[in-house]
């Protein structure tokens, strides 16, 4: 009870501070609105969110993608070993799987595809694609699962290309993460896409927790 | 050549008897050194007797009253040192005897020969500790107790002389004992140097050790140590006092008071006492009380120093052989051998004793006049005093040899006793010829013999001795009438028995009070609960780790203001 | 060999050899004793040599830059070679005598490795040029020691081991926190014959006051002065060369010398004149003086009785450097030389005794002079010449020590310095007395010294240093004799 | 090779990144491949080293081509040189030890190790509030997840209050970077440096982003979390824990104070920090001189150490000394108590536990550890040839001169406490107990003692050859 | 007030009672929501930030807190994922799922 009072308090107290710090705050700050704007059509996408986090910003994703890839093998490392789901013939998941499994990679390629205009991207399509190996999981047909090698290269294939992309400029004699500004798009896309793949395989791995019990999987 | 001669035996008045005793420590040597310590005086002996006052080498120097004070010492030395060979010879510790005998020795030749501050104490400190040894040689309880005492005196002694010398070398740059003493003019090294040299003289207050140590050594080291040792304190008197250069009446007069009474006190004291050998002990006593006198004449009346110095040295002379034939004496005279040992052991005490009492025609006549010669000119009440004074303790002396002569006659051995063996006789025969001869054949010739030969000053030396055997007569007949036992004697050494009841108890409980215990043993261990302690406080700040990071958020918002 | 290698050359000619013996085996004994002995007698040879040189009035000056302000410099002048001198010649006779004592005991790589680090300790507190370097070797000396303080092990020696820490470190700290505000104060301060800190006297006098008195109290824990020598006769658990050699060499030493280093040439003798420190010095180094000697009368174990006497004898050079004159300046110089060569004569045989004989406390030393001759003669010179017996050392530092005082004006000096010859005697000379005229008891009589073939490992080094007091006080007057060599210090100090 | 620093820093960054995929995508030949990647960072490092020590001067690198306030800015001087120098060193030492330590189990230490190594160098590099987020964020799973790795009821539970409290810990700061750039438009830091003013939203978000970082730097009120888990954790694993990861959140707290928010008149909130480093240097003694396990006290030893870095927080923008005091006191205190944590490792290797009673009969038996534990003792005691004593030396100076005399005798005190609990280890040496057979003991390979002992050389050889890296230091500028 | 106002004060309400869920237990799990909770504060936080300033409507949303945002929440998921799996792997070692202080010191 007494921990409850002294949680309250504290609370409220930053609570004050920060609406006091809100309210304060002066309207006239400037804001990079203007700036991403103006190098919009450098960045060869045309939504700005997108251009900020896989160009202006493209550091800030590159270390993100190494959180992620980190939080799994911390997971594998720490996590009990896990039993998959059996195989199941039940004909309602068969149904369902082959209702929704394919709209489902489409609609992720739709988005991946329309991230470079609309809101969207890699990490929605990753997202939407971990939907659907889920499915696949449930019903025990995560066969990638059962092959380590594979598993670890889908698992590690966004970090691997983004890598490769970003030291390529470097290799060529600029800086890294420096695209060359015609085919910008084009890397752009290269990314996003090995990105969504990893991004997908991640959650569901994350999903499962610790290592799978598999045969051919030694520990 | 002479030059150099002397200049080997210089070196050689010293160095012998030290490499003699280091001779002792190499196993195979030792046979050798054996009868050495005999001839290690020789040369301090023929130094003395060809040597012209004022040749320098290796640091030694011989004066005028160096090169007589060496002949009588060195004489003594050699005599007694005979004598040790003789009578040492079944004695159980001979080697570490004879080692601090020599030691002693070339102590006692060094700080006569001594020409700069240092050497002076180097050998007085050698023939101080060295000396010691002789003194507890015997190693019973009676020896140790006389040799803790001697140690004692002999070590406050010598701290005295190192800041008497710290003193009076304060402000010269050389260490010349002559330069030294004629430059510094403090008071305080006057003071602490008569101190210093009183203890070794066993001037009175400090002459307690006197009367044990000398009984309990064996009878050649107690020889040399009432006849030269003594000597060395007289000696350094002479030497380091700016005896006729400062006028410093007061101390003159307490220096003849303490003298009188100690010659007064030596009779009384001796006069009372079993042990021919303490009998002797306390004459010394009263000898040096009497010469003290002389020093004190010399603060009152500097320009009569010349005349008391040359007097100062004959007396000296004089009671050193004398004190040193009378102690030798003691060994061969108790079982003679045959009824002729026995009357020329009568001889042989007879004739040191009378010299010592200063009866006419003695050295000890010739000393007394000598010394009185000065005294008589003296101002004031001070004369009367020392002229009446002087002649009571020559009967005071005189008694006292009555009653050695009483106690150490010479019986013939009864048959089943071994007899002293004919050894012994020879060089106290020399020791009492010496005593006899020596003073008049001083070197130098300081003596004129028609002054001594006058009937006024016949008379002068003959009537106190007469005295003092009437009044002997006397005294016992009375005895003898009124069957009195002989009165209870003064403990040897009177004024330490006092002082051993009372100090020691508080000395014992002062060193105990210092603290012997290991410190660490105290810090109680005080880390258990310390331990309980602090884990608690690290979960309190486990649990309350919020409350404070709310805090110093707070702190620094508010410390932004 | 040129001027700027000699110095590093001696600080290191033994540090390496230590480091070598580290990592040897226990077994070796053989490499162990040739390694041992090569960086002693090396040692000496350099120094024989930058004695030369010094004498010639060569400069010996090397710097190794840390950082700005921070500066590790090695100079060679008389003081500081008139102690390394000291250390080395020490050290060499030390080692033979350690190899001898320690015959069969375990982990000895690790004892010696420690001993040769720590008189390269020494060397470096010796030859520092600044008081960074000074403070540098300083807390070295500290580590160095305390492994060969708790050698034996067991938790008696621990315990001592960390009585013995607790003050050096402290005394440490102090130090640290005194120069490093001398510094803030005066910049980095470096050792100039006559002071360098006149000019700041004005307007800091009250700060550097302080600052003295700061690095008094640090000096003083090494220096053994009276409140902080509790760490002294505790050190006593560790072996007799490492007694020996924290005594007469080392450790104590190292405090004098510093004492001197901040009077003299930190200071400067007029400057501290001038703000008043010299006095209350001299009656803290007197008090020790008198303390040190009354509490070794109430002492029965031998090496607990030599412990209190260092603890007084070391002050006398303290005193030395207190009061103001040349004289005193060579007494007190002089002593640092012979206290060090009697104390370890003593030590030397007492460790003697309880090798030989398993003797530890006096009252068992009745009649030993019989049973051990040679060692009991040095122990004889020893504690003579600690008495202060004119032919011997201990007198001509006492002499002029005394005559300074009288000179500088101060006689209650005389005063201190007899009643401490007093004490000395009363409790040396029992010792002798018991040594050489009581005869044991009849069990003590039988044990005689087990006989070994290498007893002259053990009886040559106290011989040696005896003989060496011995010439050190009879032919003082000769050009090569440390009185000579503390006479030249002296000069030079009062001269610039 | 890449001629401007900037880019040498970044292969810095890139390599560990590299090797923690492909270590993750071969599990097996994780240890050779990471003695390559640490082979092959010593390039680029010398390169940077050699170029600044030309051009003395802050070389600020925009990446991706884009200018600061729209793209992030990379920067490097001198004292970021040398802490990648450091953060390289400290790695190399623990790579060594762990080759052998690691054998053929816990495969994910290697690429969970390289994580955070790549995070550490980022962090050191990075010139952007949010992006030091997220490198902090990949430091901190990183070491929880290094902590968990022995799978102990312990370790696990001193990870998760580790993890807890070290995302709110980042949580915190994310808020105060969103503060911060809704009061001034913007995360890279010379610009918001440039147009810093007193507004009571920056003030917020300046003591926001403080609080967030003491809880990851664990000064002393926030230090709970670091006792147990540095302790459970592995040898090699805490080693890297206290000497490295707890200084990173350090070094951003410096730069926001000292560069970001230099002007909004702050001094008196950084005498707080100042009077928290004291709480953490004494709290951290004195729960270290009654700790009962080795690794413990080398643990509160790290919370002491912090506060000597705190304790003269507000001074080091003003005084010339403070900088370089300060950061050879954290590389002075990163390579000894790798050093302690190595020799730890090695104790418990060979007794198999670390109850500090029970080790007087096997310490004895270890005579390079003991001495690595000896040297790396005198650094952290800042007794004189060490580095520790040159860092102490120079923070002595600085609080002399600024007359604060209670950080001054702070400053010796500590080295008094430090030496408390160092010396109660090092006296197991020389306990003299014969070695028994009842206890078991098993010699740790060589490779693992002579790791150890080199860190602690290399403490004490900072101390001596000092002239180097504060040369280094000096180059291209301060805070 | 403008709209932006209101959503900002809102994400100080979330943050506030994410931290009120922190502070007030130990049971993990349920401080890992309030983490979560004190994570999606700040990117609404963010977001609120990015709206238009009231005087220059025009602007329209500011694309960098946005992309701040679209990365925290890619690292709150990982942590949070990792977090549950290190919870699970606590809760099988030591049967329990609260960090109590307890009395053993580590």
């Amino acid at each position: 009870m007494k921990t409850n009072i002294i949680a309250s308090i504290i609370s409220l107290a930053l609570f004050g501070t920060l609406a006091h710090a809100l309210i304060e705050l002066p309207t006239n700050t400037s804001r990079l609105t203007s700036l991403v704007t103006a190098n919009l059509d450098e960045s060869g996408v045309s939504n700005p969110v997108t251009a900020v986090l896989l160009n202006f910003r493209s550091y800030d994703t590159l270390l993100e993608m190494g959180v992620l890839l980190l939080a799994l093998i911390g997971a594998w490392a720490v996590g009990p070993r896990q039993t998959l789901p059996g195989h199941s013939d039940d004909t309602a998941m068969l149904i369902v799987l082959r209702l929704f499994v394919p709209p489902i990679i489409l609609g992720a390629a739709y988005f991946l595809w329309v991230g470079a205009k609309e809101p969207g991207g890699a990490f929605q399509a990753g997202a939407i694609l971990a939907g659907a190996l889920v499915l696949l999981l449930i019903t025990g047909r995560a066969t990638w699962f059962h092959r380590d090698g594979w598993h670890r290269f889908f698992l590690s294939i966004g970090m691997l290309v983004f890598l490769s992309l970003a030291a390529a400029p470097m290799a060529m004699g600029s800086s890294l993460l420096d695209y060359p500004r015609s085919q910008a798009k084009h890397w752009i896309l290269i990314i996003e896409t090995a990105a969504m793949l990893s991004i997908a395989f991640t959650l569901v791995a994350l999903l499962v927790g610790g290592r799978p019990h598999c045969k051919e999987i030694a520990d | 050549m002479n030059d150099s001669l002397i200049r080997i035996l210089l070196f050689a008045a010293v160095a012998l008897p030290l490499f003699n005793a280091l001779a002792f420590a190499i196993p195979g040597v030792r046979l050798a050194a054996w009868n050495g310590s005999a001839l290690a005086a020789l040369p301090a002996l023929v130094l003395a007797l060809i040597a012209q006052p004022g040749t320098e080498a290796f640091g030694l120097v011989v004066d005028e009253t160096g090169r007589i004070f060496l002949g009588f010492t060195a004489a003594l030395w050699f005599l007694s040192g005979w004598f040790t060979v003789n009578c040492m010879r079944r004695e159980r510790h001979r080697v570490r005897f004879d080692v601090f005998f020599l030691l002693s020795m070339a102590g006692n030749f060094l700080l006569i020969l001594a020409r700069d501050i240092p050497t002076f104490y180097a050998g007085f400190a050698l023939m101080g500790f060295a000396s010691a040894g002789l003194v507890l040689h015997r190693g019973d309880s009676e020896a140790l107790r006389a040799g803790r005492l001697y140690i004692a005196l002999a070590v406050f002694g010598e701290v005295m002389l190192f800041v008497g010398f710290g003193h009076l070398a304060a402000g010269s740059a050389s260490l010349r004992i002559d330069e030294v003493v004629s430059s510094s003019t403090s008071k305080a090294a006057i003071m602490m140097l008569l101190i210093g040299f009183g203890c070794k003289a066993g001037a009175l207050s400090l002459h307690f050790w006197l009367p044990l140590a000398h009984p309990t050594a064996p009878v050649p080291a107690s020889a040399v140590l009432s006849g030269a040792m003594i000597k060395a304190g007289i000696f350094g008197w002479i030497r380091f006092l700016p005896l006729g250069l400062v006028e410093w009446p007061d101390l003159g007069i307490t220096l003849i008071v303490l003298g009188l009474l100690g010659a007064l006190l030596g009779v009384a004291a001796g006069v009372t006492q079993g042990n021919p050998k303490t009998v002797l002990a306390y004459s010394s006593l009263s000898q040096i009380g009497i010469m003290m006198v002389a020093f004190g004449v010399a603060f009152l009346d500097p320009a009569s120093w010349p005349a008391l110095l040359s007097a100062l040295i004959i007396y000296a002379a004089h009671h050193g052989l004398a004190k040193g034939a009378l102690f030798l004496a003691v060994l061969p005279v108790k079982n003679c051998r045959t009824r002729w040992h026995v009357c020329l052991g009568c001889l042989g005490l007879l004739l040191p004793a009378l010299a010592l009492a200063g009866a006419p025609f003695s050295s000890g006549a010739v000393a007394k006049l000598a010394l009185k010669e000065p005294i008589r000119y003296l101002p004031g009440f001070s004369a009367v005093l020392v002229g009446v004074l002087l002649p009571l303790a020559a009967t005071g002396t005189t008694l006292l040899m009555i009653r050695y002569l009483s106690l150490a006659w010479p019986k013939q051995a009864p048959s089943n006793v071994r007899t002293s063996d004919d050894s012994l006789w020879i060089p106290w025969g020399l020791a009492v010829l010496s005593t006899l001869l020596g003073v008049w054949f001083v070197p130098g010739g300081i003596v004129d013999l028609d002054k001594v030969t006058t009937p006024a000053k016949v008379w002068a030396s003959a009537w106190p001795v007469l005295a003092g055997i009437g009044l002997a007569l006397s005294w016992h007949r009375l005895k003898k009438s009124f069957h009195w036992k002989t009165p209870v004697g003064l403990p040897a050494g009177d004024v330490v028995v006092l002082l051993e009841r009372l100090v020691p108890k508080r000395i014992r409980k002062a060193i105990a009070f210092v603290p012997n215990k290991d410190p660490a043993s105290l810090a109680p261990r005080v880390r258990v609960d310390w331990l309980r302690m602090a884990s608690l406080a690290e979960q309190r700040v486990r649990e309350g780790i919020w409350v404070l990071l709310a805090v110093l958020l707070l702190a620094l918002l508010l410390s932004m203001r | 060999m040129n001027s700027a290698l000699l110095l590093p050359m001696i600080l290191f000619s033994s540090f390496f050899t230590g480091l070598i013996i580290f990592f040897l085996g226990e077994s070796m004994h053989k490499a162990r004793t040739f390694l041992n002995l090569l960086g002693a007698v090396l040692k000496v040879v350099l120094v024989v040599q930058l004695l030369a040189g010094v004498h010639a009035e060569e400069p010996y000056h090397s710097v190794l830059k840390l950082a700005p302000g921070v500066e590790i410099v090695l100079t060679a002048d008389a003081l500081s070679v008139f102690f390394v001198t000291l250390s080395a010649a020490l050290w060499l006779l030390t080692t033979i005598y350690a190899i001898g004592y320690l015959e069969r005991s375990p982990n000895r790589s690790r004892f010696f490795g420690f001993f040769s680090i720590c008189v390269s300790a020494t060397t470096g507190v010796a030859l520092s040029g600044n008081l960074i370097t000074f403070l540098l070797f300083y807390e070295l000396l500290t580590l160095s020691t305390y492994p060969l303080v708790i050698h034996k092990g067991g938790d008696k020696a621990l315990r001592a081991g960390q009585r013995y820490l607790a003050y050096t470190l402290i005394g440490g700290a102090i130090l640290l926190f005194a120069i490093a505000w001398l510094q803030s104060l005066a910049g980095p301060v470096a050792f100039v014959p006559g002071g360098a800190l006149a000019p700041f006297a004005d307007e800091h006098a009250w700060e550097l006051k302080v600052i003295f008195a700061l690095l008094i109290l640090g000096l003083g824990v090494k220096a053994a002065i009276v409140p902080l020598h509790g760490w002294l006769p505790n050190a006593m658990v560790a072996p007799a060369p490492v007694s020996s050699l924290l005594h007469a060499v080392a450790v104590v030493k190292a405090g004098a010398f510093g004492i001197v280093r901040m009077v003299y040439e930190v200071y400067g003798i007029e400057l501290s004149r001038d703000l008043g420190l010299l006095h209350p010095l001299a009656i803290v180094a007197s008090i020790t003086i008198l303390y040190g000697s009354f509490c070794a009368l109430a002492q029965d174990e031998l090496k607990k009785r030599l412990a209190y006497s260092t603890v007084s004898q070391v002050s006398y050079i303290v005193l030395g450097a207190a009061i103001f004159g040349p004289v005193a300046t060579i007494g007190g110089i002089v002593h640092l030389f012979h206290q060090g060569i009697m104390k370890i004569t003593l030590f030397f045989a007492a460790g003697n005794y309880a090798q030989a004989l398993g003797i530890h406390r006096i009252s068992q030393m009745n009649g030993v002079g019989r049973k051990m001759p040679w060692t009991t003669v040095a122990f004889s010179v020893g504690a003579l010449g600690m008495i202060g017996v004119p032919p011997l050392a201990g007198y001509v530092s006492k002499w002029y020590l005394q005559k300074g005082g009288v000179e500088g004006g101060e006689p209650w000096i005389s005063a201190v310095l007899s009643m401490s010859s007093l004490l000395n005697a009363a409790y040396f000379l029992p010792i002798l007395y018991r040594a050489w005229f009581l005869s044991g008891s009849p069990e003590q009589e039988a044990a005689s010294p087990a006989k070994r073939t290498d007893w002259w490992m053990l009886v040559l080094p106290p011989v040696l240093t005896a003989l060496f007091v011995v010439y050190a006080g009879a032919f003082a007057e000769t050009p090569y004799s440390p009185l000579e060599w503390a006479k030249m210090i002296a000069q030079r100090e009062y001269e610039p | 090779m890449p001629t401007d620093p900037a880019t040498a820093a970044l292969w810095l960054v890139l390599i560990p990144l590299v090797t923690a995929v492909i270590t993750f995508l071969l599990p097996s030949a994780g240890r050779c491949l990471v003695t390559v990647a640490l082979a092959i960072a010593l390039l680029p490092l010398m390169q940077l080293i050699q170029y600044l020590w030309v051009v003395d001067g802050s070389v600020i690198h925009a990446l991706g081509g884009w200018a600061a306030p729209l793209g992030i800015a990379v920067s490097v001087q001198g004292d970021k040189a040398f802490l990648l120098a450091l953060i390289w060193l400290v790695c190399v030492g623990v790579g060594l030890y762990s080759l052998r330590y690691m054998g053929e189990g816990y495969k994910a230490f290697w690429p969970l190790w390289m994580c955070l190594w790549a995070g550490l160098n980022g962090l050191v590099i990075a010139d952007d509030l949010f992006n030091l987020y997220v490198t902090l964020e990949l430091i901190g799973l990183a070491a929880v997840a290094l902590t968990a790795l022995t799978g102990e009821a312990a370790a696990l539970k001193a990870a998760v209050r580790y993890l807890i409290l070290g995302l709110t810990g980042s949580l915190l700061y994310l808020l105060g970077v969103a503060l911060t750039y809704a009061a001034y438009g913007a995360v890279d830091m010379p610009t918001v440096a440039k147009v810093m003013t007193a507004t009571p939203t920056g003030n917020v978000a300046i003591a926001l982003m403080t609080v967030g970082l003491c809880l990851k730097a664990a000064i002393f009120p926030a230090h709970v979390w670091l006792p147990p888990a540095h302790a459970n954790a592995k040898a090699p694993v805490s080693a890297l824990l206290s000497a490295l990861v707890v200084k990173g959140a350090f070094l951003i707290l410096v730069r926001l104070w000292c560069d970001v928010y230099r002007n909004a008149q702050t001094s008196g909130a950084q005498e707080w920090l100042g009077y928290l480093g004291a709480a953490a240097l004494l709290w951290g003694a004195s729960q270290a001189i009654i700790q009962q396990r080795l690794k413990m006290l080398i643990a509160y030893s790290t919370v002491a150490q912090l506060g000597y870095l705190f304790l003269l927080f507000p001074l080091i923008p003003t005084h010339a000394n403070a900088w370089p005091g300060v950061l050879l006191m954290l590389a002075a205190h990163a390579l000894a108590k790798t050093a302690f944590f190595l020799a730890a490792g090695n104790v418990i290797w060979a007794a198999g536990h670390d109850r500090l009673r029970d080790l007087d009969i096997v310490m004895p038996r270890l005579p390079v550890t003991a001495f690595a534990i000896a040297l790396a003792g005198v650094s952290l005691i800042g007794l004189p040839p060490s580095g520790g004593f040159l860092g102490k030396w120079l923070l002595l100076g600085v609080a002399m001169e600024s007359e604060r005399w209670w950080a001054a005798i702070l400053l010796v005190m500590g080295g008094l406490l430090a030496s408390v609990y160092i010396f109660r280890v090092l006296m197991l040496v020389f306990s003299g107990k014969a070695p028994s057979d009842a206890v078991s003991f098993q010699a740790p390979p060589p490779i693992m003692e002579w790791a150890a002992l080199g860190m602690a050389l290399a403490a004490i050889a900072l101390g001596l050859a000092s002239e180097l890296p504060l040369a280094l230091i000096e180059r291209g500028g301060r805070p | 007030m403008e709209l932006s106002k209101v959503y900002m004060l809102a994400a100080a309400a979330l943050v506030a009672i994410g931290l009120f869920a922190i502070l007030r237990t130990n049971h993990v799990v349920r401080q890992l929501l309030g983490i979560n909770l004190l994570g999606n504060g700040i990117f609404l936080l963010l977001i609120a930030i990015a709206q238009a300033p009231a005087d220059a409507p025009e602007e329209g949303l500011d694309p960098v807190p946005q992309a701040m945002v679209l990365t925290g929440i890619v690292v709150a998921v990982c942590a949070t994922g990792f977090a549950l799996t290190l919870i699970e792997r606590y809760r099988a070692v030591s049967g329990c799922l609260t960090v109590k202080e307890g009395a053993d010191a580590d």
